[in-house]
């Protein structure tokens, strides 16, 4: 099955992206398949590669940049929401993309479900 | 191509519905859930908007925000019959609990009590809330 | 003792905010009602009890320029609340010795 | 009628998610109870009528990895409730027609 | 040096009072919070922290954060101790709320009824919360 | 009087910033002085110099750079809250500085009032 995600919130200040990464690795370990993750609100802080957190917390910008890698996930970040928090090409990790609201619309047009990820 | 994959296409429409249930000002997710919804709009989908709980307080009339420095997008809500987004939802009881009525809100809305809601709540495709 | 200053600006109907503040606050303080708080001060709603019922212990305010973005301005608020501006908050700071935020 | 998932991820005793959805769900539908809304399953605290309540109407699961980092594993949870762990939550996801975040 | 000056100066201590009404993992709050009280505890003030609503599930014995993959920092509480903030307060209500007794917390703390902490707070310099 | 104020979240998404924003220049207005804006947790967003809201919006990030500049008000970032959300020196707009926890405790020492602005 086709399972789109959506993620409202930025990584550390809300559980949010914790609980949405470790959703998308148990669909993908059941076989399903993650076609597109969006960001939007908060959530376009999870393409910040700048963040740095303490060595022995998870960072949750690489292990979204690694899951996408390994599955061939897109990572969609809205531009809107990006451009008022200053999430821009220079510090977007990679793995990420900068596109249009559009993209969510898209994944639940397309996919056979979407889970959103909030505060 | 068989009768099944025709109907997976992408001319199917799926129900889309927008859930508010968030005061606006306070936090910008009633600013960008509009956001979503105008974009929303310019898809072939059958959409439809909801608000309940504080999420009614976004389309009370004679918002005026000079005195915050924020810039007031309620009347971005009369756009939305320009864009053909025509179901509009207000909980009753979200409403009344607010002691607000239609006549305080800025645009013509469908009320509904929860009973009632809660059945085109479960007719649903895609819920998308903020 | 000292005067207190409570700032709430969460809706009552969303957070628990207000009524852990006033289970919290003692007699003799002030509360200011900012942000998304002001939804507190809508006299027909089901929190307007909440207050009322603390009028004569405590004082209430509540932020002017919030009430107005909010589309406030034309419905009636709790009897007794006092509405200032961003300079009367200010005030309020200064008035009491600490201010308390229930974030 | 689609078959409803319903995710309430805050606690019942800070925010309003949990009535508002126990209030809008169909009978029938389920719900998944996540992060801070594993709260909501404590069989001693204020919520757990709520629950037992619509026992007979709704199904409900709590996320058991958030039950355990809260340190709630050593506690009595209400009566019927299913825990799940994240493939169980994706097995929910995928059972149910239309996944529903009361946000 | 007037004897006015020297009670604004730096050797005067004030009062800083901590509240936690945030569970923990959900947000980052009480985490974050807890990084506060810990650098405040280095200077020479008097510190005391309070729990109050959900934030009284902060200190939780038993929290096992291995499978949701986040920091397990219910144990840093212990650490306030060695610190020398000793002035750990728990209110009564907000347990009894959530079904919990003081036998379910991770470091000893003084349990307070709500009309005992009103006048512990009404005693404060300084509030921070988050 | 000297008025500390402390921010716990970001512009934007949520209020606090632009109450504070507003409150320390009223306090400054009535001639009371705002030696330093502590911005701590989501706070730190505030200083992300790459921040660009749509054009008839205001931007928190210069408003606050402003009225620091014009009133000599010190700006100080958590760097344990900004390394883990990736605001770094490179992004930091002028006006503010990344620096320790301390300087919020300071604030409630040698300030007569500390207000805190958050979610």
């Amino acid at each position: 099955m086709k399972i789109g995600i959506l993620v409202n919130e930025g990584p550390f200040t809300h559980q949010a992206s914790d609980s949405a990464y470790r959703f998308a690795r148990a669909a993908i370990d059941k076989g399903h398949e993650v076609p597109r993750v969006f960001f939007y609100n908060d959530g376009v802080f999870n393409a910040n590669k700048l963040s740095e957190p303490q060595s022995d917390d998870r960072n949750l910008v690489v292990l979204w940049s690694e899951l996408a890698r390994e599955h061939d996930i897109d990572l969609v970040v809205c531009i809107a929401a990006a451009l008022r928090r200053g999430i821009k090409e220079d510090i977007l990790k990679e793995g990420f993309r900068i596109s249009g609201l559009g993209q969510l619309v898209e994944s639940g047009i397309e996919n056979d479900r979407l889970v959103v990820f909030g505060d | 191509m068989e009768p099944w994959e025709e109907e997976e296409g992408p001319e199917v429409v799926k129900r889309f519905m927008y859930v508010n249930r968030k005061a606006p000002y306070g936090t910008i997710y009633a600013l960008e859930n509009l956001e979503v919804v105008l974009i929303a709009a310019a898809f072939d989908q059958d959409v439809s908007v909801v608000f309940v709980d504080d999420g009614v307080y976004q389309l009370k009339k004679s918002q005026d925000t000079a005195a915050i420095g924020m810039k007031n997008f309620s009347n971005t809500y009369r756009a939305l019959d320009d864009y053909d987004v025509e179901k509009i939802y207000v909980e009753q009881e979200s409403l009344e609990a607010r002691g607000l009525t239609e006549d305080d809100l800025i645009i013509p809305v469908e009320v509904l009590a929860a009973e009632d809601l809660r059945e085109i709540m479960a007719q649903q495709d895609v819920v998308i809330s903020s | 003792m000292k005067t207190m200053l409570h700032l709430v600006n969460k809706s009552p109907t969303d957070r628990n905010s207000l009524d852990s503040c006033l289970r919290l606050a003692k007699t003799g303080s002030s509360v200011l009602l900012i942000e998304d708080g002001v939804y507190a001060a809508l006299d027909k709603a089901t929190h307007a009890d909440a207050i009322s019922g603390r009028m004569d212990d405590l004082t209430f305010y509540v932020l002017g320029p919030d009430v107005s973005a909010r589309g406030l301005a034309d419905k009636t608020l709790v009897d007794g609340i006092n509405v200032v501006d961003y300079e009367g908050f200010v005030d309020l700071v200064v008035e009491h010795e600490v201010a308390q935020s229930w974030l």
